[in-house]
């Protein structure tokens, strides 16, 4: 009942059908739909589909305005780290208006952005930076690690009334996987068990739920069960899901493309900390080396986690035995 | 007792009779009689009001000039300096108040205080408290009234100082090039914070005026006398007419002069806060540019005018005075009286 | 051999005394030396002391400039989150510059903004943003607590040839203190114990040290002996501090001005899960609740955290035996 | 053989000599060749140019134009579109080739790559990949220069697309109000990636040249045909002359034409980059405005001009032309043979 989909179009699938369904929604960003040409232009016509200049503080902050005053935008960014330019508004504006006026206005836009780009962009443009946008209260944030998540947490994201952070993993785009028919929506705030696994917990977010997910296939070649725990949303925090696996394998490997201290893999592993502390033996995290991202290959190979990595600190959490739950 | 609320769709005919003049000295002097008050509850009241409070006394021409153009459904859209427009909207002074005082009966239930009142019932949507940020919101507002086709028009009023910030300079360009309608109103108060704006503006440091900045967008641009409510209705006219038109933004600096400090002194608690004196007198010394603009205070001058012009009798300008003094003290009674909110309250409105 | 000073006046004498030593540092931001008579442009002069418009990315950026071009700026941002206009300066300019540039150049910069002023100036002029500061590879974060360690960090940070956020609390403004005389350095990346205790850990940052020790103070009333570890920079952060000493309590409490999951308390949580997994029996965050920070004064002081909140997390810590190290 | 890398330092008399203006050709050409070969090698030896590069060719006239009038220590501070510069300032196009195959003999030993390139000992401090934000850091080099009282001043390069961006305003006003001795070049390509620069500038959409935005700041704006270096060199060295003379900023808008697409298509590894068709033609589907502005390409006319103006002979811009060449190929040679770095050497530089 499903459809081999890339991760890219299963997304843009969303956008369409949303688009389809509600005429409040509307899709604007720098370097689409320059032309009349534009597929999306001709089905939903130049009020509702724009380009825009390279002005992200104001493409941002119009969203925000444009959905407190009835619109559901979605505005197009391309690199997250465009972002930061504008942040104020992602952190300190869309997530605060709804609050500071006592619940009068709400602010349903989503900000869609890829992250994490391996492939030579160098110390720019290569960044995971979820983390400075967790734990925001009143905005959300997804990242998605598979084409059907991808579409239904955009479904999700599109109908939420509050202002969602869309991040999808650059180096998925071209990925394939079945992505269900029809209309389709993931709820944000569900983890997902992406494998189930006796003897440890990965848990791994976005393109690095695929590594572990390899790591793992691996490892049960070598007698070791891991699951994989992917959370989908950074926020709201499916902690229950996490901490449940935890500790019933008593052992954790977090797998995050951010450096250390600025991964959701640090704040994940604090709630670990905080309710799993007298069940789990061992925990290691695997995330980016201490090191903005180099433009040559090895460099880059280097900082960002691999499969190996993630296979190594298994096994090294496997040398912990299991605290009895 | 409290006079009623303001008309919620002011009057708009081209020229202006005896009746909308009225409503024009009605409305800026409630807005003065306002502001004053919340001055004075520093004294009379002290620690009622918390964090930050900013003033429009000196603004009313301009809000109340400007506002005067506008239709029943339009978009206002100012900054954190921003008790005047609702009072103009009809917004009631006695849930404004309460939310100045942190009340549950606070337009938003305490959650904002004075820098953030909203009241998106009657299209005044919310502030932002970070310097021009709500000139992109404000542009968003006019984004939703083209897509939706809806004939709505913004006013989006934001201080000197915001000039100097990139959101301006973004929204005005996409504006105009997405022919939004849109009126930006730059209130030229002369300050920014503490600092004159001749300091940190690069037209000023010219001699010229900050409208100069519409020739960045290709965009009209005036510079109107702020205390003037007449002369600014005229030019914020014309700028609404466009947008109506579907031509686009406008810019407008209306210059006047705050007549109060840029806000209470910033204490750190337990300290209790205060209203100082005029950065005019207590940072620059210059006491004759402070009294050379309270001389052109604008209420007393359009006072003046229509008492010259015989739309009103001193006594019929006492009574709206009256009236206005009645209302804010009502509405001072009443959130006095107010609740606070529960603790457990703040939990609520995170999320839709 | 130290002098009463306040917190506010500490941070000031650092950067009078650090501008006299060197000719290259230099002072700007909004509302600062309006006119002639300013004291500190008395002192140095127009050119090195200067007023800006509200332009926080041209300001940060002309630092970013300014200081790979030789001079050494200190940029006055007043309240933190108006970085937040300018956050790709602060992120992914300042800290990226000297790496992509292959170490041919460094941004001695030092960005001074306060944090976390719970006043009443409700959602968007109250919060503390460090955590989005914290991890990001060559960009270094500070939070001084006391007017001692206030002076120190300063001289600190003006003296290092890294981006630094220096960050102190409003809420310490008037706080008063001893600060040793004369040239007084406190280097970056040492955690200083406030108080020992050989029964639980606190770890608090800012503001929050004070309301630790305050809590401190009335649970050794109880007979409980809690002591107070500050990390004092956040980025780079002492883990093995930390680490020793909660190996030694077994037990940890963790206080963080922020809301849990945009904390700094849960990456040292995290830090904490991954080096002394096996040697704690129970760890707690106290952090503000996850909300934007209201106006009105009974909700403010609901969302934050306060003394009576950590005086009972060390209870709730404390009734789990300690594990044996 | 290479040749030897350019004059450190340019002439800089107001008339141009025929020496001087075979150094300007001579300029140009190396630039053109260098960016011809990077774009060759996406096909010669893919997968060797990881990332996003983007070439300067169509805008050598701009570049040389400018910076002829620079003075020895000048710093020149342009986007991440950044081959062109460095050339001209003699860095090694060795290095700088090597840089771009991220080799450890690269400029920045492979740290940077095509968009980052460094050259801080010849006054290239480096360059910003995201959009605008250089502007500022540009600015802050002129603040240095004033501050040391150095007599530097900073040629500042950015595109058309950036001029949207909000650190563009902050900047030019804070220049403005600061006097610092800096130009800004506004490097009109026509393009802003896929977008052409009349979908999204309000001075575009009204025919106006983008230059009118210095109205923003009362600096002296001009624009100037980007395609002819003498015209550049003459608007640049009026404009250097006020920055030099203390008096502040200017902006001037060299309007041109990129004649490749914005850089290597986008890629997903293990997919290697390769070039695409410019978008006119891809996008627009408009090869007549391609062709025209080709026929207008900027060396091709100035190697016309100076052949009818007998400053070169046929036989003398052939050698120039082959030297540069050689120069160009030897740098391919050089990088193609430099060693990637070693994975342990990324933790390098992170902290000063
Ligand atoms: C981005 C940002 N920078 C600085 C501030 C601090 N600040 C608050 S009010 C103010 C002055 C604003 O001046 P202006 O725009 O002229 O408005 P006015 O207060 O005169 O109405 C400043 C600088 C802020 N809120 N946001
Ligand atoms: C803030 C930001 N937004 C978007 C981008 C993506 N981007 C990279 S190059 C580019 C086009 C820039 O155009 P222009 O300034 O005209 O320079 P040109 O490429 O023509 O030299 C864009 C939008 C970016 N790097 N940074
Ligand atoms: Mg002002
Ligand atoms: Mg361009």
């Amino acid at each position: 009942m499903g459809k081999e989909m890339m991760y890219a179009d299963a997304i843009a699938a969303a956008i369409i059908e949303e688009m389809q369904r509600d005429p409040n929604v509307v899709f604007y960003g720098q370097n689409m739909a320059m032309t009349e040409r534009d597929p999306m232009l001709k089905k939903f016509g130049k009020e509702r589909v724009r380009i825009a200049p390279i002005s992200e503080t104001a493409e941002i902050g119009i969203g925000i305005g444009a959905a407190m005053t009835g619109l559901r935008p979605i505005v197009e960014l391309w690199m997250s780290e465009f972002m930061l330019v504008a942040f104020d508004q992602v952190i300190n504006e869309a997530p605060r208006l709804r609050y500071m006026s006592g619940g009068q206005v709400s602010v349903p836009l989503v900000l869609k952005a890829g992250y994490g780009f391996c492939a030579g962009w160098a110390g720019q443009h290569s960044n995971c930076i979820y983390h400075t946008m967790m734990g925001i209260p009143g905005l959300k944030v997804v990242v998605p690690s598979t084409p059907a998540d991808a579409k239904g947490l955009m479904v999700a994201a599109i109908r939420d009334d509050n202002p969602v952070v869309y991040l999808h993993s650059y180096m998925l785009t071209l990925e394939k996987g079945e992505v269900p028919e029809g209309e389709y929506v993931v709820p944000l705030g569900v983890a997902d068990i992406k494998r189930n696994g006796t003897d440890v917990t990965i848990v791994a977010i976005g393109w690095m739920v695929k590594k572990a997910l390899a790591a793992a296939e691996r490892l049960a070649e070598e007698g070791i069960s891991a699951g994989v725990v992917d959370p989908r949303t950074l926020a709201p925090l499916d902690v229950a899901t996490i901490v449940d696996s935890v500790k019933k394998t008593g052992r954790v490997v977090l797998v995050d493309q951010a450096p250390r201290h600025s991964s959701a893999a640090a704040v994940i592993a604090g709630e670990i900390a905080e309710h799993a502390v007298g069940c789990v033996n061992a925990l290691r995290m695997v995330t980016a080396l201490d090191a903005p991202i180099p433009y040559s290959e090895p460099l880059e190979n280097y900082v960002v986690p691999h499969e190996d990595k993630i296979v190594e600190a298994v096994k090294a959490v496997m040398a912990h035995d299991a605290v009895a739950a | 007792m409290p006079q009623k609320t303001a008309k919620k769709s002011a009057p708009r005919k081209a020229k202006t009779d005896t009746n909308q003049l009225r409503w024009m000295y009605t409305q800026m002097v409630r807005i003065r009689e306002f502001e004053e008050t919340v001055k004075r509850v520093f004294i009379e009241h002290p620690g009622v009001i918390r964090g930050h409070s900013h003033l429009g006394d000196g603004a009313e021409a301009s809000i109340v000039g400007a506002l005067y153009t506008r239709h029943d459904t339009d978009f206002v859209m100012p900054s954190y300096r921003c008790h005047g427009y609702p009072i103009v909207l009809g917004t009631p002074l006695r849930n404004m108040m309460a939310e100045i005082f942190g009340r549950r009966d606070g337009l938003c239930h305490g959650f904002g205080g004075s820098m953030h009142l909203a009241d998106p019932a009657r299209y005044f949507p919310g502030t932002s408290g970070i310097i021009g940020q709500s000139i992109a919101h404000a542009t968003g507002a006019a984004l939703t009234a083209q897509v939706k086709k809806s004939s709505q028009i913004v006013y989006c009023f934001f201080g000197d100082g915001a000039s100097k910030q990139g959101a301006f300079f973004e929204s005005l360009n996409m504006a105009a090039v997405w022919k939004l309608p849109i009126v930006y109103i730059l209130e030229n108060n002369q300050y920014q914070a503490y600092t004159h704006f001749s300091l940190e503006d690069a037209n000023a440091v010219a001699g010229d005026p900050l409208s100069k900045k519409a020739e960045a967008f290709s965009i009209p641009g005036a510079t109107v006398d702020g205390t003037d409510p007449e002369a600014v209705r005229k030019v914020v006219a014309k700028a609404a007419d466009r947008a109506r038109a579907g031509d686009g933004p406008s810019l407008v600096e209306t210059k006047f002069y705050r007549l109060s400090a840029h806000g209470n002194v910033i204490t750190v608690p337990p300290l209790p806060t205060q209203f100082p004196e005029h950065e005019a007198v207590a940072v620059y010394g210059n006491r004759k540019e402070f009294e050379q603009w309270h001389a052109k205070d604008p209420v007393k001058r359009f006072r003046a005018r229509l008492l010259k012009d015989r739309v009103l009798t001193e006594a019929s300008a006492k009574q709206i005075e009256a009236a206005a003094r009645a209302e804010v003290e009502d509405a001072v009674q009443f959130a006095l009286t107010s609740p606070l909110p529960a603790p457990e309250e703040a939990l609520q409105y995170v999320y839709a």
